[in-house]
């Protein structure tokens, strides 16, 4: 096929279109039931379709990226491509989209190590999540209609994380964006779902306003937004005009300005702190919506831009210092309020936000591995979470508070383990992948060079262990809570509901064996059989991020030094962590882990006890503040919606209303009819006042001519000969030159000399920055 | 041969005297025999140029104006006869029906 | 006269060459007035006469409070004109102004004088004009002629030569003027009758009488409002819309309608 | 023919017109239904125009020149180029949908509406094609009158007094154009020492003195800016818009708008260059606050029309801004966003318009719940709002981002502190997204609250045979904008260049005290060789980035001759690469700037 690539995101998007153009008409033709299966059966076998072309694509020997050849030969540490081999990549040029003036604009995809691994990620969950939806959507009536906007979505992913330039992937950002708006107003006949999807989708809006920011400044320096383009341009830390002070826009260098406002975008897309705000309410979404959007594919489109963008990244200190601390901050925020939630899909949409700002606090640190490895091993568990929660909705008559549940292992089992398998993930208990993602960042948080100083090493290495500490606290809580202890819901649904249905399990399954084994892709150094068992991924994505691996001088990312250039406790000579302080690190972030379990364990172990109810009036304030959530949506209402609405009353009804309307159109016509008015008193009728009138003007008219010296000073003056006669205007005997009565100087213009002939050269002054040429209008203008 | 400043001046006079008589007094028949008398300056003005400049179309014209006069002295009288039938009053300041 | 005002070669200003002082405005003008006279000649002075003997008589028939009185001041003033016309060598039009001007003109105004015995007791009821208004009015009538003045003066003392051109001998006379009008100026000869066709029957039609008036709008069948507007509304109605007082209605003047007798005594028919 | 295409369509819509207003009173469908054939067949009519356009071509295509009235120097002078092609296009595009809108719409007058339509599209097209500037002053007062008579006959409740509003506003700004139009042929008649001409390629050599530049540019912004509705001179949008019948706002919100921003291309910019270069700042100024105070507007309405009134205001607002930047693509963006913005807010007054002909009624608070009831209209609603709303992939995007790259890079020597406004009318682009969902929520989603609102029946075939080619057009310009784009950009970049060089001369010619010709301006070609650094240095540096942009391609060049060198140390042999794979490390060369 001509086009490689195109048809990956092509294929879903033809099915979306299929469902939504056909689905109603086919189940209003051929009944509801074979209604539902053409439209799952289109959707999933687009999916099914791309995925299967994206493996294809990434494990073929030669054409591929070498996924194959790894299985063939089993020698892992040959065939991965080193750090010289210079990584495969597919480019795929559609069409030109927009060309005007020098902005060229192609419509291009790209698969290389990083959007390969994505879509690997996106089209593997992805289908698994559509299984999934088929038996969770099953009694919907907008089924089509539903699995037309999953097809949609993924299709905008693919685009987003294919797209070869800033532009491209601007246009399925914002098709996320609008597929999220659809799908969490999915059951939009409820009010609050609805306005859930609009709230999503303006906040993505202002990520957006950043990201078109970013784009823009980019454009203007670098010429072009092909990532080629912007990587040839950020190669060598010397030159590069990205931090040229020219381009310097408000203080700082073109790359910070860009970076910053990228990254505005990201916390939009990716929910950290100032911009979170739309993801606890996205939960108003079906469940396996939550699973795949809010959890697996879209939310980490921020950290995919900024690996993708590392050389541009790296270049900016100050942002990659900004973005660490965010992440930091927003993933101990995220943890503390989960704790005390009690609707299942919330305590998960925050431990969603809480794992992103682990992700962005590795990007923060220059660690773009390890961000994408959690990327991948969050996707897994976190999606197999949320997946299960939607089972356990599903069996308790879609009630999602847990307080309510409770006692479910003994009728779920399979969703159970798996329950557990993906809890176990996330707290980060040692076999299983969530403990080698999230060590190997709170490893990278302390050992990498930040941007400002070790101080901010510190902050992020301890916040990054305060978030693990609760996030396997209020991970097992939400498990004992729900599946030990005994049924505390209404007795008919335990006895006819709750059940666990074929189809859903299948994905949970699979999902739980991704989890637990996925870690292994990332295998640290320190730990045996090392040799046997690389850290595939770092080789995996070295082609992407070699450049800023290769900055130097104060844009230095890996392992910090002293300021010598000694290494410090922690590495060797040659910058490598020793393997005792890896396992002094493993060591630490596994006992949070297990102090937090052991704490829930207490607490909840069967169903909610004395001692938490106890535990939370000694810490009130603090619980009061988590559930609440910290009141963020209030004081984003308070401080900027409000003012906002009242501001537009007052621009409507003031400005526009009385201003410009009433004084500015009627005001105009009153005076005119007050005109009207006072002269109509004038005409009362008697004839000899209109013969005065008329006597008046005609002597008026012949005096006005008759000052006309032309007509009065014709010829001799009889009583005084010396008068000459002629035209003569005078004043102080200069002849004045009325044309130019504007003048600004004290006394009038005179006349000057006749102009001069054009033929003469431009006014000297047009060297130097001379006053602007004369007269007001000029100077108007502000210089 | 008499010097020409002097019709000038008469003239002048004339179409004065005509201008006041026209707007003080009252009377209607007043009025149009001062309006006659405005008349017959200006004829008297075009007389003196015409024979300044020995050019006989002063003269030609000032017939016209003389006919003109009697033109509208003629009307003038007719609407003032008809406006007697109804006021009885040669007062001018009463013929108010046109006012709005 | 004014040739003496020219003659002076002016000394360059500022500086007194001459041995007598340069003569002042004033000087120049009394110097004008006393060479006029020493040059004029009998012809000036007839002309004079006539034209202050026009010019009282225009301000009789102006001032006079009887119309009678004024119509016959006003024929006085046309033959002084007409005089003044044949000084100035246009004895055609001279004879053409006491033809038409003093002669069917000023019958015509004596004849409407006399048939409407127009007398000025009207004009007495009505208040004289509050001296406020007086003073602004005099204000007014004091800035028109000044400023006419101002111009007159203006342009007489600047372009003006005293004596005309050679004229032939025949100049002004009813052979040349009748050339001239029939000659160029035709088609405006032309106009002007038709001017005077249109003037007449205008005149005819707005002087008819109330019973020929009467007849033709009930021919034509008019509204009550439109006999009102034709000043044919019947008595009562006239009073009821307060046009006419009922005295008026009473006590008709002979005007009214030349049908019926006047009041002053004599028969009808004016 | 190639020539005549023009005149015959001017001439077609009228003899339209008049055929359908001699039609017999009563039947009006017959009315309708000859006027809807009229303006079919005007749109196959100005296909030609689109195929035999020559995209490469400078200058104006399907030109003709008859003498009209010869003493002045006036000539029916037509033609058209990039900016027009597209407008004129849509005008014939949106008449018929309007005419076939209306065929329920209008109960009352049917033919009457119809001729008053045909008229308005002559007008329209008169405005668009014409090259002299008495003869475009003609057609753009010819345009009025039906528009008055549409808003005034067939609006609904206070349409008299909006009718006078829209009118009395437009001519207040025409008539000042009128007298500059006219005192600038008198500067032309002295500068060339006796020749009368009207015609816009001679009066565009005229150079005129600051002052009178300052003057004459001013009045013709103004009368633009009314008709734009730039930000101050606006509040005659709303009230037009609310009381005009659906086809009127259609049309009024179509095409009447574009020729607000056509006429500052056309007319404006170029024949005023240094008062333009001047003025541009204040109209950008302008523009943006535009943006932000009609999408601030827009969210607090309460009546669906006014609403997107004010998101007109707001939208246009954006496409004065591409052109105060004037750069060639912010050109190529403005008239490219004027195109989307015809056909996104067409369909949402058209979509208005059908639920006012269901529930007379356009208050937000009176409908609810839409998608279920009508799930075909949502769904075309909703493609309609989000191409308004600049979603990427639609036709509102392409436009947006061109504006903003094009004012951005190379805005700076036009405007100063760019970015800062760039900032500004960004936030547009979430304020659209404020106040269109907050439409879209409260029309399509929640409970059914009236019951009324239940028993509304989805679209028609006639509904749905008028909203299908705008959405095709919106999806297809958004993914393929190519084919429009290569037609438009060849003018604007001509445009920008006859305006940069005209700018100079104006500024080398500013001391000669009186209207000259630019062939009579010394030296003109030594002094103006670099325009830019000319202006530059008037206007002092810091409102340049010209310079600015120096430093940037030498940096650019510089990076890319340090990536070439070290591509050649890092090339070993390269591996089996499959032929069309793309080599990894070749600087792709169309990527870097020029």
């Amino acid at each position: 096929m001509e086009h490689t690539l195109l048809w990956i995101p092509l294929f879903p998007l033809m099915g979306a279109i299929f469902n939504l153009l056909f689905g109603g008409l086919i189940k209003r033709w051929a009944g509801p039931r074979i209604g539902k299966e053409v439209a799952h059966l289109v959707a999933i076998g687009a999916v099914a379709f791309s995925c299967f072309f994206v493996f294809s694509l990434v494990m073929q020997p030669g054409h591929g990226l070498g996924f194959m050849h790894l299985l063939q030969t089993g020698n892992l540490r040959e065939i991965i491509p080193g750090p010289g081999r210079s990584g495969h990549r597919i480019v795929d040029q559609v069409y030109p989209w927009i060309v005007s003036g020098d902005t060229i604009v192609y419509f291009e995809l790209l698969l290389d190590n990083l959007s390969g691994l994505m879509c690997m990620i996106i089209t593997g969950v992805g289908l698994l999540i559509h299984i999934f939806s088929v038996g969770y959507m099953a009694n919907d009536e907008g089924y089509h209609r539903y699995f037309a906007y999953l097809n949609l979505f993924m299709a905008s992913m693919l685009i987003l994380v294919l797209g070869k330039s800033l532009v491209l992937t601007f246009v399925g950002w914002e098709g996320v964006g609008l597929c999220s708006y659809l799908l969490i107003g999915f059951w939009f006949t409820d009010e609050a779902k609805a306005t859930a999807g609009r709230k999503a989708f303006i906040t993505n809006r202002i990520g957006d306003f950043g990201v078109i920011l970013g784009m823009l400044i980019l454009f203007s320096v670098v010429g072009s937004l092909d990532y080629d383009a912007i990587r040839g341009s950020c190669a060598s830390v010397a030159d590069t005009p990205l931090l040229a002070d020219e381009t310097a826009i408000f203080g700082v260098s073109a790359a910070t300005a860009a970076t910053l406002c990228l990254f505005l975008g990201c916390t939009g897309k990716s929910a950290q702190i100032p911009l979170y705000v739309w993801l606890p309410d996205a939960m108003a979404g079906p469940t396996p919506v939550s699973a795949l959007i809010h959890a697996a594919t879209m939310v980490t489109a921020g950290i995919y831009l900024c690996v993708r963008l590392n050389f541009l990244f790296a270049l900016a200190p100050l942002t990659m210092a900004i973005i660490a601390l965010i992440g930091g901050v927003t993933a101990f925020f995220a943890a503390t309020i989960a704790i005390t939630q009690n609707d299942i899909k919330k305590v998960l949409a925050y431990s969603t936000v809480s794992q992103l700002g682990y992700m962005f606090l590795a990007v923060g640190m220059g660690a773009w591995t390890s961000a994408m490895f959690h990327v991948m091993t969050h996707a897994f568990f976190k999606a197999c979470l949320f997946l299960g929660s939607g089972a356990v909705i599903e069996a308790c008559h879609h009630n999602q508070d847990i307080r309510t549940m409770g006692g479910l292992r003994k009728k779920m089992p399979v969703t159970r383990i798996t329950f557990l398998l993906s809890c176990l993930a996330i707290a980060g208990i040692p076999p299983l992948s969530g403990f080698f993602s999230k060590d190997e960042i709170l490893l990278h948080a302390y050992v990498d060079w930040s941007a400002w100083s070790p101080g901010l090493n510190y902050a992020g290495y301890l916040l990054g262990l305060a978030a693990a500490l609760c996030t396997a606290m209020y991970m097992f809580r939400l498990y004992f809570l729900a599946f030990a202890g005994s049924w505390r819901g209404d007795s008919h649904t335990w006895e006819h509901h709750v059940k666990e249905h074929g189809i859903m399990s299948l994905p949970l399954v699979i999902l739980a064996v991704l989890a637990t084994f996925g870690g292994f892709l990332g295998y640290p150094h320190a730990l045996p059989g090392h040799d046997k068992l690389p850290h595939m991924l770092d080789a995996w994505l070295e082609p992407v991020t070699s450049i800023s691996r290769a900055f130097t001088g104060e844009y230095q990312l890996g392992v910090r030094t002293q300021l010598d250039g000694a290494p410090l406790w922690f590495a060797d000579a040659d910058r490598h962590i020793t393997a005792a302080a890896e396992f002094t690190f493993m060591g630490v972030s596994v006992a949070v882990a297990f102090v937090g379990l052991g704490l829930a364990y207490a607490l909840y172990r069967n169903g909610p006890s004395s001692q938490a109810a106890s535990w939370a009036k000694r810490l009130g304030l603090l619980h009061a503040l988590s559930r609440g959530k910290y009141f963020v949506d209030e004081i984003y209402k308070a401080l900027i919606l409000g003012p906002l609405y009242r501001l537009s009353q007052v621009l409507w009804l003031g400005v526009d209303q009385t201003i410009i309307d009433d004084l500015g159109v009627r005001g105009v016509a009153g005076t005119v009819s007050v005109i009207g008015n006072g002269v109509r008193i004038w005409h009362n009728g008697s004839l000899r006042r209109y013969l005065v009138m008329l006597v008046l003007g005609a002597t008026v008219v012949l005096g006005s001519v008759y000052c006309n010296p032309r007509v009065s000073q014709v010829g001799p003056n009889v009583l005084n000969p010396t008068d000459p006669g002629g035209l003569r205007p005078q004043q102080g005997g200069v002849p004045v030159d009325w044309s130019r009565w504007w003048y600004r100087d004290a006394d009038p213009p005179t006349a000057k000399a006749p102009a001069r002939s054009a033929a003469q050269a431009p006014r000297p002054g047009v060297q130097a920055p001379p006053v602007a040429p004369a007269g007001p209008a000029a100077r108007g203008g502000v210089r | 041969m008499v010097s020409l400043i002097s019709p000038l001046i008469l003239a002048f006079a004339l179409f004065v005297i005509g201008m006041v008589g026209v707007l003080v007094r009252r009377n209607v028949l007043i009025m149009l025999m001062s309006v006659e008398l405005m008349l017959n300056g200006a004829n008297v003005a075009l007389i003196t140029f015409s024979r300044l400049w020995g050019d006989l179309d002063g003269q030609v014209f000032s017939m016209f104006v003389i006919a003109v006069a009697a033109a509208e002295a003629a009307v003038g009288l007719a609407i003032v006869v008809s406006i007697f039938r109804t006021r009885a009053s040669a007062d001018v300041d009463q013929l108010t029906t046109l006012r709005d | 006269m004014l040739s003496m005002l020219q003659a002076a070669p002016p000394p360059n200003p500022g500086t007194w060459a001459g041995s007598e002082p340069p003569p002042g405005v004033i000087a120049r003008i009394l110097g004008a007035v006393w060479d006029a006279m020493v040059t004029t000649t009998p012809a000036d002075y007839v002309f004079s006469a006539f034209a202050i003997l026009a010019i009282v008589a225009a301000i009789a028939t102006v001032t006079r409070k009887n119309p009678v009185v004024a119509a016959v001041c006003l024929v006085a003033s046309f033959f002084c004109v007409a005089i003044c016309y044949v000084m100035l060598s246009a004895t055609f039009l001279a004879a053409l102004q006491v033809l038409v001007y003093a002669g069917a003109m000023m019958v015509l105004f004596v004849f409407v004088v006399m048939v409407l015995d127009v007398d000025d007791k009207g004009a007495a009821d009505q208040p004289r004009t509050r001296s406020s208004r007086r003073g602004l009015y005099y204000g007014f009538a004091a800035v028109v002629i000044g400023i006419l003045t101002w111009i007159f003066w203006g342009t007489v003392t600047r372009q003006f030569s005293t004596t005309g051109r050679e004229v032939p001998s025949d100049f002004g006379t009813a052979q040349s003027v009748g050339r001239e009008l029939f000659g160029p100026a035709l088609f405006a000869f032309e106009a002007v009758s038709l001017l005077l066709l249109a003037a007449v029957i205008g005149a005819v039609v707005v002087a008819r009488s109330r019973r020929e008036r009467l007849k033709e709008a009930l021919a034509l069948g008019f509204s009550e409002d439109d006999m009102h507007i034709a000043g044919l509304g019947a008595a009562d109605t006239e009073v009821a819309r307060g046009d006419l007082t009922d005295e008026q209605v009473r006590r008709p003047h002979p005007a009214m309608d030349f049908g019926q007798p006047s009041a002053g005594g004599h028969e009808g028919g004016n | 023919m190639k020539d005549g295409l023009l005149t015959l369509l001017l001439v077609l819509p009228i003899v339209g017109a008049v055929i359908v207003s001699t039609l017999p009173q009563k039947e009006t469908n017959l009315a309708k239904g000859v006027g809807l054939g009229v303006a079919i067949l005007q749109f196959f009519a100005s296909l030609p125009l689109l195929t035999r356009f020559d995209p490469k071509a400078v200058g104006y295509q399907f030109e003709q020149n008859v003498p009209w009235i010869e003493e002045l120097g006036i000539h029916f002078h037509v033609g058209i180029d990039g900016f027009s092609l597209w407008i004129i296009l849509l005008t014939t595009l949106l008449t018929p949908l309007c005419i076939l809108v209306a065929w329920t719409t209008i109960k009352t007058r049917g033919a009457e509406f119809v001729a008053a339509l045909l008229v308005l599209e002559a007008g329209m097209i008169g405005s668009l094609v014409s090259l002299d500037l008495i003869v475009f002053f003609t057609f753009w007062e010819l345009m009025l009158v039906p528009m008055l008579l549409i808003i005034g006959v067939w609006g609904s409740e206070q349409r008299v007094a909006a009718s006078v509003k829209f009118f009395l506003y437009t001519m207040l700004g025409s008539a000042l154009m009128l007298a500059a139009i006219i005192y600038l042929a008198v500067q032309h008649y002295n500068a060339s020492d006796g020749v009368w001409t009207f015609d816009l390629i001679a009066l565009q050599e005229v150079i005129l003195t600051p002052e009178q530049q300052l003057y004459c540019f001013w009045a013709f912004a103004l009368s633009f800016a009314i008709k734009v509705p730039l930000f101050p001179v606006h509040t005659w949008l709303p009230d037009a818009h609310t009381q005009a019948p659906t086809p009127g706002s259609v049309i009024l919100a179509g095409v009447l708008l574009k020729l607000g921003s056509y006429g500052l291309i056309r007319f404006a910019f170029p024949l005023f260059p240094l008062a333009a270069g001047e003025g541009a700042q204040v109209l950008a100024s302008l523009a943006v606050a535009g943006i932000v105070y009609g999408a601030l507007v827009a969210w607090v309405q309460t009546d669906a029309k006014r609403l997107v009134a004010y998101s007109s205001v707001s939208h246009m607002g954006f496409i004065v801004l591409g052109i105060a930047g004037f750069s060639v693509q912010g050109l190529t963006g403005a008239t490219f966003q004027s195109l989307g913005h015809g056909l996104t807010t067409g369909a949402l007054f058209m979509a208005i318009g059908m639920l006012y002909e269901r529930r007379h009624t356009r208050l937000l608070s009176e409908f609810g719940g839409l998608a279920k009831v009508m799930p075909w209209f949502t769904a075309c609603f909703m493609l309609a709002m989000l191409g308004s709303v600049g979603l990427p992939g639609l036709v509102g995007f392409v436009g947006e981002f061109l504006i903003l790259v094009g004012t951005y890079t190379h805005g700076g020597l036009m405007l100063f502190d760019v970015p800062v406004l760039l900032i500004i009318a960004a936030t547009g682009v979430v304020l659209g997204a404020v106040y269109l969902l907050h439409l879209f929520q409260k029309m399509m989603f929640g409970k059914v609250t009236h019951d009324a609102n239940a028993a509304l029946h989805d679209l028609t075939l006639r509904e749905a045979l008028v909203f299908v080619p705008v959405l095709v057009l919106i999806v297809g310009m958004g993914l393929y904008p190519k084919p429009f784009i290569e037609r438009i950009d060849p003018t604007s970049k001509a445009a920008v260049q006859s305006f940069t060089h005209k700018r100079c001369v104006s500024i080398v010619a500013s001391n000669v005290g009186r209207a000259v010709l630019a062939a009579d301006v010394a030296d003109v070609e030594s002094a103006c060789a670099e325009p830019e650094a000319v202006i530059a240095r008037t206007y002092g540096d810091q409102r340049v980035t010209t310079l600015r942009k120096k430093a940037r391609e030498a940096a650019r060049a510089r990076a890319k001759a340090a990536a070439a060198n070290r591509a050649d140390a890092e090339a070993q042999p390269a591996d089996a690469q499959p032929a069309e794979a793309q080599p990894a490390d070749a600087q792709p060369d169309r990527g870097g700037a020029k």
